[in-house]
């Protein structure tokens, strides 16, 4: 095969990496604007995977089943906000004990269960899926990847233009202050944080229904954390973090076609790379890096 | 020569007293743990009855396998020695400040350090323990040093950094075993070494009183109960714990009146990487262990001795019950799940009790904003250290 | 299945030579004389995973049924905590522990241990693991079953002309090296340029990053894939059908299956060994301080199947078995030319 | 401006009571604002002045009372709500989000959608309108305390408030900013019927400023007038519940015009006994001169003013001296012994002590109790080699509460539970305890009552009675005068110039603050 077909079937494989993290990557970059470190992506991913599936299966359509996914995210995403920005328990300690839960409780439930495979449908876009080395990466993918074109720009409008997003980086970089003004600091922290659920359960859905059509045990294997690790390559920008998604997925596809192609490399340090990758970053742009100036904190009235 | 200070014991006792004694909301606070706890216990009753499994039964293998007889007693102690060093690690850095959440990695360095010293040094009888722990003590901390230097030169976020650095550390430890650098050797021409390194040698270990299944106590232990004391003490009496607690209060004050704050705010963070490193180092040389290094030695270790440490509030004395309480919920989930529950359903269970006993005391402050008073303090996170301003 | 024949034999590889025989004797169903029995189970996979680690509960499962025995068993057990969770397994008062894989060998000095002395032990082993008068081994020579497994596969490259097979692996490890090893030497017998590549996904259970493996490697032109994993092997088997490849499983017989479909089925699942072992338990014939060794030829497992023969593959497929189990063919060297 | 007196206020306070657990911040207290006027709100710190401003603005949940907007009676529960009925607060502490621009900061606690272009158009007009030009498009942080403090204006005004509530807003600004700021004011009530309520310290101010006048007194309103009917003298009296000497203390008030100063000190500049001499010292940051080659002297038993506007250096100054930032160059002797200064704790080991601009910044550990604040320069002296000794730590922090009257529940008491005065007089007692030669008093004044501004004086005083070389860093040009014996002048981060007290005029000071020699 030439060059151009084995360039085209990486990026292919990239994108189909990149997907998954980069629908997770909108959630959690718009919670950490908010300053809601959320380390509860990887149960949120989980979470919608195991639902995705287990609805598909149930009522045999897989549609349905990226729906309750979301859904299953936002309800991971409610229960971590009401705990740590309402009953303000440490948000570590809830993500934590979610990340725990959810890999327990899918654990278990798939042993109760047989899920027959499902999978949504792909839609290839005539002649832009033609189009050289990109065509097939970007025009040929499941249904659900395309929604990536409207939440992406949605999630910059939201932070950027619109009035909540802009409560939300208020609330991120100094709540007191925010909580003066009249914002509610904890309401739009959880409002974020359902966001950053229905995008993360999306995410986790479309791992299983879309990519994989079926479900196994920790199946999202860690992506929550490389999501996380992409926000914080892409120094708290959007565009960045989705870079950052990208690099990663294409750094995994070609982890995994060049044996293919004959070079031989040894990939267990480059499962690491997301990390290292997102550190290196963290130490090169220092000045570039601002992270949300309230990132992690809790916020409580009257404290300063 | 100054007289030795006098430590008032009925001082010292009235300060642990104050700690454990029930507060203004503390009635409401105990009710509403023991209320939560029982959901919990309702939650997990019920998902064990889905499964087929006899609530009661659980709780009474819970139970044996934790504290009913010798060897529950014993597994729960060893469970607790490992918690309390991490979560006594994770005070020390909480207290001047800084918040690291990266043990379950530096646990796992420490482990690597400290099989890389025990299979490759070739030292006398009892020295080599000795050697064997520090170096696990020495590689824990060396990790969370370079988080503590990343932020110091670059003002990279500590909770970032020592997060990511927990999954690097994975990763590392995974390749250490499955490559010439700590494999266990194959033994003959058809014999495939697994993904582990070779068991310690017997002088490695730590030395302990009896034998499992009957009380079995070791070292570590001591070691950690020691660690506890010590450092309650040290952060509370010693010149040393003054200046550090003065960098977690103020640092700017602190430098003011002569702390090296930058230095002293790294050193913590190291130390605690340290102490996570040493809870490796026992996971790797306790009697009762398989003596290898495997990329699952920490076991979660390190984020379970995270959540002692946030449970306790960061205080030394108070994690010494609390990892005891964990350390009962992962002998007895052990036990349990040895009668056919499936181990998931302990994981669910202990996440719930988890939230059952950390949320009443917030709950309660809750409450009370609602009406009117004072907000509840919030859970004590340190505060993520910031670039501090010009200054450092 | 009365494999006697072999079944005191030393360890390959184990110095020193086995102590067999001098054990604690034959142990019965109820080792522990409290009138039932129990058999304990640990796995160090996911015990749904619909291939090799479930097929050794199942096995077991199957077996307590018939004989209205219990079975208490935990997957996903990490090594780590092998030795404790046997400890607790010994504490249930289990008559047999039996470990799913040899990666837990951890859990071994427990048989040691008071806790354990009234369980008889049943450990599968790859190597590497001494033996003790308290624990039954079970080995089989995974270059055996491997070999042939490619030399089914070269059987099936050969008639359709393909030189390309893939092999899909989660992380590189003795094992899953030796196992690509042997498996090419295998194809080699039979299509001698024919070459593997081998891609490591980094982990058994991600199924999306085992799917974009074999996606590479079918854009690539393999024409075999083995999806040499746990949870992530049907995800990959299926892209592989998909994409007509051929398809090996992963230690049991899978033939049956429509979805994902296999050509080949490699057996050499603990559980079919398990059976046997729990068999001779049954018959209070299971005698600690042995080793168990499978041979490929000999005995029924391991073994190769090809799921829908053509022509004289099942016979000369059959004939190679047979020369290795005659020691004709020693698969060792046999690796080491080809592979 | 005469207030409009008319049947129905445009604001009505009914016996609000507000506690916090048990301090009773506000205790029935009745406030009436009529439109047209600015209304002047005194009090000691914690009499509760913000939190009845807290109250009217949602931020807080009053415990009884009723408040009253435009005779309607209204339930205030949310910031929000204020809002709507047209009421608008500059806060104490400022309100502004750094990492925002100031567009966005104006355009937050709006409600629906964000368009930059009205905004900017808003900001435009208000700036216009009331003469307080802002860059929309600047980051706040890039922005000084003055530029903040008109962001906060502007952002308050373009919503059109009809009640605008302004806390302190005057305590980071300089005369002539105030001075720009009441006439803002004067405008919002004169021509546009609105109300103002304005929070202040400094009585000055308030006689200027205001029609008319309430003062609270431990949460409850001890006295109300019509300004021009009253003396400051009176009000301090009113706010401080007994007389007060308002001498030259009440300078730092503004109370007073300037009086030329007690002999004794004037003039006795002896330059033989420098106790602190800064040497060419210069501070540059972010490529920045932000501290230019600063000489300076203090000698001992006299005080130096330096004098200047916020944001010319003298935080900064004070950073240096209190060893927080370490100068690019120049050199620091006290006592005559050059200190390397990063050697962290060197200056304070040298001899000098110093009460920071910002004590809960730098200058005390909220979180720690009054005994370890005292003694947490002065380990040596109460500890053994590693243990902290706990009665000799008790023994001098019971000596040094009793020499500065510091008013604690206890010794263990955490310093976040004194009050504003006290916690200073922590600070001054831990600076000038040991053996202090310098103390380096930056802005020591800076959001104190009456009574502790009092006593403040006479401490620095007494300490320069007491040998001690005094340096004292204000932007108050009445306090300065008080105390000082010499004045030095910085201006843009440099030492315009320094004279004696008794050539010092307002005006020659003006021209060299301008940065003009004079
Ligand atoms: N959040 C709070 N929690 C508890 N007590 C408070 C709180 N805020 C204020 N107080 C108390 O209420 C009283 C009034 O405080 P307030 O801030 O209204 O005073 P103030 O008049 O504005 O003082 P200052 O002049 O120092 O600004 C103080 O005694 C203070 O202790
Ligand atoms: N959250 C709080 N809890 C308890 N007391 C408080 C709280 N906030 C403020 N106080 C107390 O309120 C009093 C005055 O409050 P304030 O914040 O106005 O401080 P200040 O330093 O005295 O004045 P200023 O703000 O003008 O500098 C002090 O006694 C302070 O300890
Ligand atoms: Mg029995
Ligand atoms: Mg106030």
């Amino acid at each position: 095969m030439s060059v151009l077909d084995n360039t085209t079937t990486i990026l292919a494989s990239g994108v189909r990496l990149t997907v998954p993290l980069a629908f997770a990557a909108c959630g959690e970059y718009l919670a950490q604007r908010a300053g809601a470190m959320n380390i509860s992506v990887e149960a949120m991913m989980l979470g919608a995977a195991f639902t995705s599936i287990a609805t598909a299966s149930a009522t045999g359509s897989a549609t349905t089943g990226l729906a309750v996914g979301v859904v299953t995210g936002l309800v991971i995403g409610f229960v971590h906000g009401n705990l740590s920005h309402r009953a303000q328990i440490n948000t570590f300690v809830v993500g934590l004990v979610l990340n725990a839960l959810v890999l327990g409780l899918t654990s278990y439930l798939i042993t109760t269960q047989q899920f027959a495979s499902h999978q949504v449908g792909v839609l290839s876009i005539p002649l832009l899926k033609d189009i050289p080395l990109i065509g097939q990466a970007l025009f040929s993918g499941r249904w659900p990847a395309y929604l990536l074109i409207l939440l992406v720009p949605l999630t910059w409008w939201l932070v950027d233009r619109s009035r909540w997003g802009l409560e939300l980086r208020a609330v991120g970089e100094n709540p007191q202050a925010a909580d003066v003004t009249g914002i509610k600091v904890g309401v739009r922290r959880r409002q974020a944080l359902l966001w950053c659920g229905a995008l993360a359960g999306l995410g986790g859905a479309y791992l299983a229904v879309g990519e994989v059509g079926s479900f196994n045990q920790n199946m999202t294997a860690g992506r929550g954390y490389i999501v996380i690790a992409a926000v914080i390559f892409g120094a708290w920008r959007l565009g960045r973090t989705l870079l950052g998604c990208l690099v990663f997925g294409l750094s995994d596809a070609m982890r995994l076609a060049l044996p293919a192609l004959g070079v031989t490399l040894n990939a267990q340090l480059l499962v690491a790379a997301p990390y290292l990758l997102a550190l290196l970053a963290m130490l090169l742009f220092a000045t570039q890096h601002r992270e949300p100036a309230a990132l992690g904190r809790p916020f409580q009235r009257g404290s300063t | 020569m100054r007289a030795a200070p006098t430590m008032a014991p009925d001082d010292l006792g009235r300060r642990v007293l104050a700690h454990l004694r029930p507060g203004r909301d503390g009635w409401l606070t105990t009710s509403l743990t023991i209320v939560l706890v029982a959901v919990a216990l309702g939650v997990s009753a019920l998902l064990l009855t889905l499964t087929g499994a006899s609530p009661s039964a659980s709780l009474s293998a819970i139970w044996t396998g934790s504290l009913a007889n010798t060897t529950g007693w014993t597994t729960t102690l060893l469970n607790a020695a490992p918690l309390l060093l991490v979560a006594v690690g994770a005070a020390i850095c909480a207290s001047a400040g800084t918040f690291n959440i990266g043990q379950e990695g530096q646990v796992l360095i420490g482990g690597l350090f400290g099989a890389w010293v025990g299979l490759r040094l070739a030292l006398p009888g009892p020295m080599l323990v000795v050697v064997v722990m520090a170096a696990a003590a020495v590689g824990g901390g060396l990790w969370a040093a370079l988080s503590a230097l990343m932020y110091r030169f670059r003002g990279v976020n500590v909770v970032v950094s020592t997060l990511l650095m927990t999954f690097l550390a994975i990763q590392l430890v995974t390749f250490a075993v499955s490559t010439p650098w700590l494999q266990e050797s194959a033994q003959g021409s058809s014999g495939i070494a697994d993904a582990q390194s070779n068991p310690l040698p017997a002088d490695a270990l730590l030395g302990g009183l009896g034998q499992y299944p009957s009380m079995q106590l070791n070292a570590g232990l001591f070691l950690a109960l020691v660690a506890a004391v010590g450092v309650a003490l040290v952060l509370s009496r010693s010149r040393w714990g003054f200046r550090v607690r003065m960098v977690g209060l103020n640092p700017l004050t602190a430098k003011h009146t002569g702390v090296r704050v930058a230095a002293l705010g790294g050193f913590t963070l190291a130390l605690s990487g340290a102490f996570a490193g040493l809870a490796g180092g026992l996971l790797l040389a306790s009697p009762v262990s398989p003596n290898r290094l495997q990329a699952g030695l920490s076991d979660n270790v390190g984020w379970d001795g995270l959540l002692v440490a946030l449970v306790a509030r960061n205080r030394p004395l108070i994690a010494i019950p609390v990892s005891f309480g964990f350390a009962v919920l992962r002998a007895g989930g052990d036990f349990l799940s040895a009668t056919g529950v499936p181990y998931y359903l302990v994981d669910i269970v202990k996440a719930l009790l988890v939230l059952a006993f950390v949320a009443p005391p917030l709950l309660v402050g809750l409450l009370r904003g609602r009406r009117g008073a004072t907000p509840p303090t919030p859970f004590p996170l340190p505060a993520v250290p910031t670039k501090m301003k010009a200054a450092v | 299945a009365d494999n006697a024949a072999t079944a005191p034999k030393a360890t390959p590889g184990a110095s020193g030579g086995s102590d067999s025989g001098s054990g604690s004797g034959l142990k019965g169903p109820d080792v522990n004389g409290d009138g039932k029995v129990v058999i304990g189970v640990l796995s160090p996979g996911d015990i749904n995973d619909r291939g090799y680690y479930q097929s050794f509960v199942d096995s077991a499962d199957a077996f307590a049924k018939e004989k209205g025995w219990t079975v208490v068993k935990r997957g996903s057990v990490p090594p780590s905590d092998a030795l404790t969770a046997a400890r607790a397994l010994c504490q249930q008062q289990v008559d047999l522990v039996a470990l799913g894989a040899s990666e837990l060998k951890t859990a071994i000095p427990a048989s040691e241990e008071p806790v354990c002395a009234k369980s008889a032990w049943y450990v599968p082993m790859q190597g590497n693991i001494d033996q003790t008068p308290r624990i039954v081994l079970s080995t089989d020579d995974p270059n055996q079953s491997m070999l042939v497994a490619g030399y089914a596969t070269g059987l099936k490259m050969k008639a359709a002309g393909h030189t390309k097979a893939g092999f899909i692996t989660g992380l590189k490890a003795d094992f899953s090296v030796a196992a690509s090893t042997a498996f090419l030497a295998g194809i080699r017998e039979v299509v001698p340029k024919a070459t593997l590549t081998t891609t490591y996904t980094g982990d058994f259970n991600d199924s999306a990053k085992a799917k974009e493996a074999t996606q590479a490697q079918l854009s690539q032109g393999v024409k075999v894939i083995y999806p040499y994993l746990g949870g992530a092997t049907d995800a990959s088997a299926n892209l592989a059908n998909a994409g007509g490849a051929l398809t090996l499983t992963p230690g049991t017989d899978r033939c049956d299956s429509n979805s994902p479909k296999f050509d080949i089925s490699v057996m050499f699942s603990p559980g079919d060994y398990f059976r046997a072992a729990l068999e001779e338990f049954a018959r209070h014939n299971l005698k600690m301080g042995t080793t168990r060794v499978w041979q490929l030829g000999v005995d029924p497992y391991p073994t190769v199947k090809i799921c829908d023969g053509q022509g004289d593959e099942d016979q000369q497929l059959a004939e190679f078995i047979k020369k290795i189990g005659s020691k004709e063919i020693d698969p060792a060297a046999e690796v080491k030319r080809l592979g | 401006m005469t207030p409009t007196t008319s049947a129905v206020p445009i604001l009505e306070l009914r016996g609000i009571t507000k506690s916090y657990g048990s301090v009773t911040a506000c205790d029935a207290v009745d406030l009436r604002v009529e439109a047209g006027e600015i209304h002047g709100l005194l009090g000691e710190n914690g009499a509760g002045k913000s939190s009845l401003m807290k109250v009217l603005l949602g931020l807080v949940r009053r415990d009884t009372g009723t408040v009253l907007v435009r005779g309607e009676e209204v339930a205030l529960d949310s910031p929000q709500e204020a809002a709507e009925l047209g009421i608008g607060m500059v806060h104490q502490h400022f309100s502004l989000i750094n990492g925002l621009t100031v567009w966005e900061n104006v355009a937050l606690g709006d409600t629906g959608k964000v368009n930059k272009q009205a905004v900017c158009d808003g900001i435009a007009e208000v700036s216009a309108r009331y003469g307080l030009p802002v860059d929309p498009e600047a980051r706040v942080d890039a922005l000084s305390a003055g530029e903040r403090q008109r962001v906060e204006v502007v952002k308050c005004l373009r919503r059109d408030p009809q009640i605008l509530i302004l806390d302190e807003p005057t305590s980071v600004l300089t005369q002539a900013e105030s001075q720009e700021l009441f006439a803002v004011l004067d405008r919002v009530v004169a021509n546009e019927g609105r109300a103002v309520i304005l929070i202040s310290h400094k009585l000055a101010e308030i006689a200027q400023a205001t029609d008319r006048v309430t003062v609270l007194r431990k949460g409850r309103v001890a006295f109300r007038a019509v300004t021009s009917d009253t003396t400051p003298q009176l009000l301090a009296r009113q706010m401080v519940g007994r007389e007060v000497s308002l001498g030259e203390e009440g300078a730092a008030l503004g109370l007073l015009p300037v009086q030329q100063t007690r002999a004794g000190h004037d003039g006795a500049h002896d330059r033989q006994q420098a106790v602190l001499r800064l040497a060419g010292l210069t501070v540059v940051q972010g490529g920045v001169e932000v501290l230019g080659s600063v000489d300076l002297t203090v000698g001992a038993g006299e005080i130096v003013g330096l004098y200047g506007v916020e944001g010319n250096g003298q935080s900064i100054l004070g950073d240096v001296l209190a060893g927080l930032v370490a100068p690019t160059e120049g050199t620091i002797e006290v006592a005559g012994n050059r200190v390397d200064v990063t050697r962290p704790g060197a200056l304070s080991k040298a001899g000098l002590g110093i009460v920071p601009e910002d004590r809960h910044h730098s200058g005390v550990v909220l979180d720690m109790s009054v005994a370890e604040n005292l003694t947490m320069k002065s380990l040596d002296e109460v500890s053994g080699r590693f243990l902290l000794r706990r009665r000799a730590t008790l023994a001098r922090a019971r000596r040094l509460a009793d020499e500065f009257n510091i008013v604690t529940p206890s010794l263990d008491a955490p310093v976040r539970s004194l009050s504003g005065g006290n916690q200073q007089r922590v600070v001054l007692a831990r600076e000038l305890s040991g053996d202090t030669r310098v103390l380096v008093a930056a802005q020591p004044t800076h959001g104190l009552d009456v009574g502790a501004i009092e006593d403040m004086y006479a401490r620095l005083r007494r300490a320069a009675d007491e040998g001690v070389g005094v340096l004292l860093i204000s932007t108050e040009l009445e306090e300065v005068m008080a105390l000082a014996s010499w004045i030095a002048v910085i201006s843009s981060g440099r030492i315009s110039g320094a004279l004696p007290v008794s050539e010092a005029t307002p005006e020659r000071l003006g021209m060299l603050v301008g940065g003009e020699a004079a």
